[in-house]
């Protein structure tokens, strides 16, 4: 089993945060995974992806080209990956963000939207992954969980809580 | 008369005009723009000061002839 | 007042962070450039740093120089082509650090040029680092205690180059508020009539708003200029001779 | 202790390990992780970190310590990395062990901050000036990223020479499982970092001493040339390579740093659908491994040879080559990334 | 006119003669009567001349000027030369049509100040980053150094790209005759030499333009590449080099520059012996006379390649011959001069 | 006083020209490193000039930077071994042309090394072409008409250094007198002093003597100094905080 | 004919200006010929030294090793020459600076104290060309004497006439 | 007794000395050293006051007892 993932968007929506949370997950489940970031020129604001590859055995180019799953939070980001997007693959996406008309091949989920409820809109990263591994599968919720409460926890215990609850929020949506 | 005109694409939601309009006539916008970001939005009468032009970093703000 | 786009600039969104004092400068600069007619004339040298776009959003002439090589970029294009007005737009890492030297020397020959000098306290294209100009105790990716004297102190740019005797002119300003927005242009338009006029090397230092490296919101940074920097770094006319 | 950690990180920890007493560096992508890492890591252990205003600076700074027989190191990316090139050589003629890490991005010029291999010239052939050369070590995976500071530094005293990790930007932004335990001692290490016959210490209790590269007597930077030369000669022991299934290839798969991961995938693809194909990962660049390369040659094998460049590291396949066999090139400059697939059409032509 | 004039002296009357707009240099020996003459000569021809504080300036200043489409010339020996790869880098990046010329000195480091030729691979490999060339002309006498600067600027215009020259401190300082005649003009080189279509020089009745070497869109800097490397593939026309009795040679000696000269004399000491050898003298380095080399290497003509390093250009010879005949390589590293006598022995060996 | 070779000097005949300012300067530096009895803590850093073979006359630990770099280099032997007495000989071409960004940062740092710098307005090594510091109307062989404003302007590192907040001393001194010799002596000692008294960054600037680029006999040079070139470079302390 | 010579002493004792004395006369009779020189780090005072070539035919290296003529001015150059000499080869040496026992194989002049006689010592080196001409005949006088005057216009009648009259008293001197 | 003592060999004849001697006690010698140089000679009596030894630039000098 050898999953690519590419979660994308613009610089300050989580984007490395949310293929950070994947990753730990993965290794809490012993599994091989790999994480490689990329970003414009600038630091906030410009398009950001980052690619995550989770997989049982050594994993060689960290690159993904063709991504099996896509995490989208832009609508440059939805045109560019949508063709790049393996044949069986399957495509997230915040509908907050970008509206679309033919959605048939298309998760979508109001992302922002969903996190501000919880009182702040930068969670819809957590929002979206809910809705990814409720749909995929690839990872337990516990180990994304606990990978979330390791990514947030010096923070504080209020902020995990709140960034797990958007999280069930967004596992509820399918 | 001129007036305020908000380039709602150009506009990053700084805020950086609904602070230094004198008369508090500028505010935050409920809808995302293209770029998943609420631009700014003209909520009562402007006075056509520009400060808010001489202010905005992205070339979002111009006080003009309305026409 | 006109409150419109300048012709100079491009009808283009920017990829500068919310509340950048890039855009603000770029604004400026550019009605200076139209009240003053000489669009045409321009051949301007961008840095390397957030400004590096410029020429994205000038609608003139620009070339991009080396990390801090633009005052000899300049240099040479104004002794080639002394009909045309050159400037360089630089930020305190590409000016201050890598190219203290090109800085130095430029304004010792008093070169017929014009410097604008982005002074946000920071490296905020590679992510937030310190810069020469880092004040004291200030948090930025390398200095994640707050800047220290082990760090070395903060470059003043105008109080080093006053003591040159070749320097034309040197200002600092800021663009933190509408009233000192207009005093910037105003120094900005007066450093480019002295090229036009032959007078020499002039220099403007603007403190900018980085909001993304100082971690405070678009208008916290305003005050941040108002209550700390112009503190550290004094507004005002260092040199006008 | 194992952690999930990005190469550049990896690379802070490796050379603290290591022992390294100073860093020094200026802020560019993609390598700005391990300047503002070791800002807190090198403090943290009590040594020396600084800023500095330039590539210039810290490049003559790594030589400055080394004067000391202490352990500095720098590191940048591309357009740094070719401030740094008068001090490089300056650094061979000196004989001083310093550590240089070229993390790099898409050139030429300011290029974009992308992972690319278009430096392996100005690394392996000498981007300075004379005839010099440095020991290259190219990181292909987290764990090497920890694991070559030390390396590096055992060499750099060893050979009394600069030594440069040549890695890019994938490496360096990669996040992977590493495990960061204690580095394993060469057995002679002691003696190899015992700088006290040479470094400069202040002349207590022995004569002064000096250490310059102008060398004006007459025919006496020959000489001394002739002594690097043997020197650089001698580096050949220290090649290191990775090599996969070459027995019983027609063609054989050469790749370095990114490119070896690459690579590695079309390999285990090739081979799953039946081609004979092997996989050779160069760890040292100079020296390079041209004797396994000649060898296999002779015994009729192929080779492709990918590179994240327009063809550098090729020439020196070739070289080893010579003629012998068939070697294409595929590669993909300005930071893009060769394409598995790319790959294997080409080595299925060759088959 | 026919004057007897040092090589760095010719250099600065072709390079007035090539219509050169502004000079920037530093000094440095063994190259300071080019800066010094030229502070003399492009004042008295109302041009530009400015002494710098430093090779980073006067390179960046070459720079400025190629920007503005004119012709700007800077020169230095080695150490200088190191300190401008980055630039160099950026020129080839931005499509810069400029002119550096190397007057080479022993090294590495500070080294000596005698000629050398120690900076081939750096001048023809790339000492700076990324995927680049430049053009590299190689004079080997004083007449060239005359006449290799109006080439330099037209192919540097042709291709907008830098050229350099490559001379070392043997043809810088000796005195020689020349003949400073006008330059042949170029069919096109008003053609060439017009950069209204690229240059900045103020959007009067055009839209305004920009010139970076920055190109982050995606892929951009990939295509960018494959751009160039286009260009510097086409410039395989400009090879150049000269050949003498080669048809009935069983060896050819092969050397650049300085090194030209002595294999000329070992090549008709030789001959006077009854041995058949060739002299092969490239002119350009870049683009490498290999086709000329494959096809002698075809014929069975084993190769001599002499240079004043520890092996560089060998390697460009071996790249061509791949394994068809043997080269055999003699080079004196550090200044010193390869003896006549010492490769008449060992050609003789060859025999 | 004792008027016999400091033991930090090797017995050797130098390379330097008849009535070149270097040798004296050698002396008196030996001197103070002997009665401060530090000869054995030193470091020094030769630069790239005349003054390169400074190692073969002084008799303590001595490395070559690039040219330019020394204050860099001095820097990270002093920042790694707090315990030495690190100091830089350097060039008016080296300190203040090639090296003018390295000079800045250390001394905007504080760093605490001692730099002596030699000021004979021109560059000795590479044949008497302009420096930094030539004096306007002085002929050498970049400026065979004599120095003009299109060459640039003289370079006043003391005065440019002074506006710097972090540096301790500043002082400028002459060797073209016995008794101007013995101040240069006495400053050199107080640069050294404050480093071991951990005070930062000292600079000892030293009008020296090179008749052969001056075109001057050496007698002719002592006066050249006191009649000219004191004057556009007058001495005294810049800085002493 | 190739004839291969070299002029060494120390800087400031005019060794380039004969050497280049001796190329211009050459030229004058359209002979090939190449001066190459050398120096020592320093400026005055250094070991110096140039090699000059005068032939028929094209000229390669204009280095020498093997020198058919030496024109000596110090000791240091003077035992490293001797060795280098071709076995047919002279040695000229001013006298002046260099005592030398086993006079057998070296012609001497004391051209400093010649030199003097006409007011300056800094015509040594027109000493020594004199003498080298007198016993070589590589050159003829005239154009030997219109090299001088050549290389001295620039300094007036009198310093032209001068040095040509220490050039032929050290003519005489064979 | 101090006196001034040379080193012959180490002198330039650079004429420092005889200027700075304020008793006019140094004088160019006839001789040549090894490298053809006319060193400094003491042609009086010498007050040992050093400014010679302060000046010299070639460490030919010192002032020294009188053995
Ligand atoms: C030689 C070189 N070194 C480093 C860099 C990386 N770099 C790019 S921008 C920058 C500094 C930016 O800071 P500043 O000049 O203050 O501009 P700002 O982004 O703050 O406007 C650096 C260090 C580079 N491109 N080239
Ligand atoms: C990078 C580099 N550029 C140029 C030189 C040549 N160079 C050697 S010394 C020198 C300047 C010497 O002048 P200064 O520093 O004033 O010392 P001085 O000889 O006058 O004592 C120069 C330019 C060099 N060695 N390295
Ligand atoms: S022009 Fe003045 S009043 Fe109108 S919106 Fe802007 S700041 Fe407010
Ligand atoms: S200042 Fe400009 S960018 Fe900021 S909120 Fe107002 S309109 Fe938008
Ligand atoms: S990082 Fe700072 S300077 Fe750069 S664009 Fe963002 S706010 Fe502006
Ligand atoms: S050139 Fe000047 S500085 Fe150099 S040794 Fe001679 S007199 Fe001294
Ligand atoms: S010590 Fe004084 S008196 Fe004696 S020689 Fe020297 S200067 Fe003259
Ligand atoms: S000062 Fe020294 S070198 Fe000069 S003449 Fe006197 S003794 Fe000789
Ligand atoms: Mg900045
Ligand atoms: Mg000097």
């Amino acid at each position: 089993m050898k999953k690519e993932i590419i979660i994308t968007g613009y610089g300050g929506q989580g984007i490395m945060q949310a293929g950070n949370i994947l990753i730990k997950a993965a290794i809490l489940e012993d599994k091989v995974t790999t994480f490689f970031p990329s970003y414009g020129a600038e630091m906030r604001g410009g398009a950001a992806n980052c690619k995550v590859i989770i997989s049982d055995e050594f994993i060689g180019s960290p690159i993904v080209y063709k991504p099996d799953y896509v995490l989208c939070f832009s609508r440059l980001a939805f045109e560019k990956f949508r063709k790049s997007l393996k044949p069986d693959g399957l495509m997230f996406l915040n509908s907050d963000l970008v509206k679309i008309e033919n959605n048939i091949d298309v998760l979508v989920l109001e992302a922002n939207t969903l996190s501000e409820k919880f009182g702040s809109k930068i969670m819809a990263n957590m929002a979206m992954l809910g809705l990814f591994i409720a749909r995929v599968k690839l990872l337990k919720q516990a180990s994304m969980e606990e990978a979330i409460k390791e990514s947030f926890k010096h923070k504080g215990e209020k902020i995990v809580n709140l960034n797990i609850e958007v999280f069930r929020a967004g596992l509820d949506c399918v | 008369m001129k007036k305020v005109e908000i380039n709602r694409e150009y506009c990053k939601c700084c805020g950086i005009c609904i602070e230094v309009c004198p008369v508090n006539v500028l505010s935050v916008s409920k809808e995302f723009n293209t770029s998943g970001v609420h631009p700014v939005e003209l909520i009562g009468d402007c006075i056509a000061c520009g400060k808010c032009y001489l202010m905005c970093p992205d070339f979002a703000i111009e006080v003009k002839e309305n026409d | 007042m006109k409150f419109e786009m300048p012709e100079s600039l491009k009808k283009t969104p920017q990829h500068y962070c919310p509340g950048c004092g890039h855009g603000i400068i770029h604004r400026i600069l550019s009605e200076v450039i139209d009240e003053l007619n000489i669009r045409e004339k321009i051949i301007a040298v961008a840095p390397v740093g957030c400004a590096v776009f410029g020429y994205l959003y000038w609608d003139f002439d620009t070339c991009e120089a080396p990390h801090g090589r633009p005052p000899s970029v300049a240099t040479a294009i104004k002794r080639t082509n002394p009909n045309k007005v050159v400037f360089t737009y630089q930020g305190d890492g590409d000016l201050a650090a890598i190219g203290g030297n090109e800085m130095l020397h430029t304004a010792n020959r008093g070169e017929n040029i014009t410097i604008f000098f982005v002074n946000n306290v920071c490296y905020g294209m590679t992510g937030g680092q310190m810069a020469p100009t880092t004040m004291p105790n200030q948090v930025t990716t390398t200095t994640t205690q707050g800047r220290t004297e082990e760090d070395g102190y903060p470059m003043k740019v105008c109080e080093l180059l006053s003591n040159i005797d070749y320097v034309h002119y040197l200002e600092r300003v800021a663009v933190n508020s509408p009233a000192n927005t207009l005093k910037a242009k105003a120094a900005i338009k007066k450093a480019m009539e002295n090229q036009l006029n032959g007078k020499g090397f002039s220099l403007v230092e603007i403190l900018a708003m980085c909001p993304t490296a100082w971690y405070q919101t678009p208008v916290e940074s305003l005050q941040m200029i108002e209550d700390t920097i112009s503190k550290a770094f004094p507004l005002g006319v260092f040199k006008d001779s | 202790m194992i952690k999930l950690m990005k190469g550049n990180n990896a690379l802070v920890e490796g050379s603290i390990s290591a022992g390294l007493d100073a860093y020094f560096g200026y802020p560019i992508t993609p390598q700005n992780e391990i300047t503002e890492s070791m800002s807190v890591r090198m403090r943290e252990e009590g040594r020396v970190f600084l800023q500095t205003e330039s590539e210039l600076a810290s490049v003559n700074m790594i030589y400055g310590v080394a004067m000391t027989g202490k352990k500095a190191l720098t590191s940048s990316s591309s357009p740094g990395i070719s401030l740094m090139q008068e001090t490089i050589s300056y650094m061979a003629g000196c004989e001083l062990p310093t550590v240089i890490v070229n993390v790099q991005r898409g050139g030429p010029g300011l290029g974009n901050i992308s992972g690319a291999q278009g430096d392996y010239f100005q690394a392996v052939k000498g981007g300075g000036h004379g005839d010099y050369k440095m020991i290259v070590l190219t990181p292909s995976n987290v764990q090497e990223m920890y694991e070559m500071p030390k390396k590096a530094f055992y060499l750099a005293f060893k050979y009394k020479n600069p030594v440069m990790i040549l890695a890019d930007g994938v490496i360096g932004q990669m996040i992977e499982k590493v495990d960061l335990n204690e580095l394993a001692k060469y057995p002679d290490e002691d003696e190899v970092f015992n700088a006290s016959d040479w470094a400069l210490t202040g002349c207590k209790n022995r004569s002064s001493r000096f250490i310059r590269s102008l060398i004006m007597e007459e025919g006496a930077l020959t000489e001394h040339n002739y002594k690097l030369l043997e020197k650089f000669n001698k580096m050949e022991v220290e090649v290191d390579f990775e090599e996969v299934s070459t027995d019983d290839a027609d063609v054989v798969l050469v790749g370095y740093g990114t490119s070896a991961r690459i690579i590695y995938d079309a390999y285990l693809n090739l081979r799953d659908s039946g081609f004979n194909v092997g996989y050779l990962r160069p760890k040292t660049v100079f020296p390079f491994p041209s004797k396994r390369i000649a060898a296999l040659a002779d015994a009729g094998k192929k080779f492709m040879v990918v590179e994240m460049s327009s063809g550098q590291m090729v020439e020196d396949v070739r070289l080893a080559v010579l003629g012998k066999s068939e070697v294409q090139f595929y590669g993909i400059p300005g930071g893009g990334v060769p394409e598995v697939e790319t790959i294997i059409s080409k080595v299925k032509n060759m088959m």
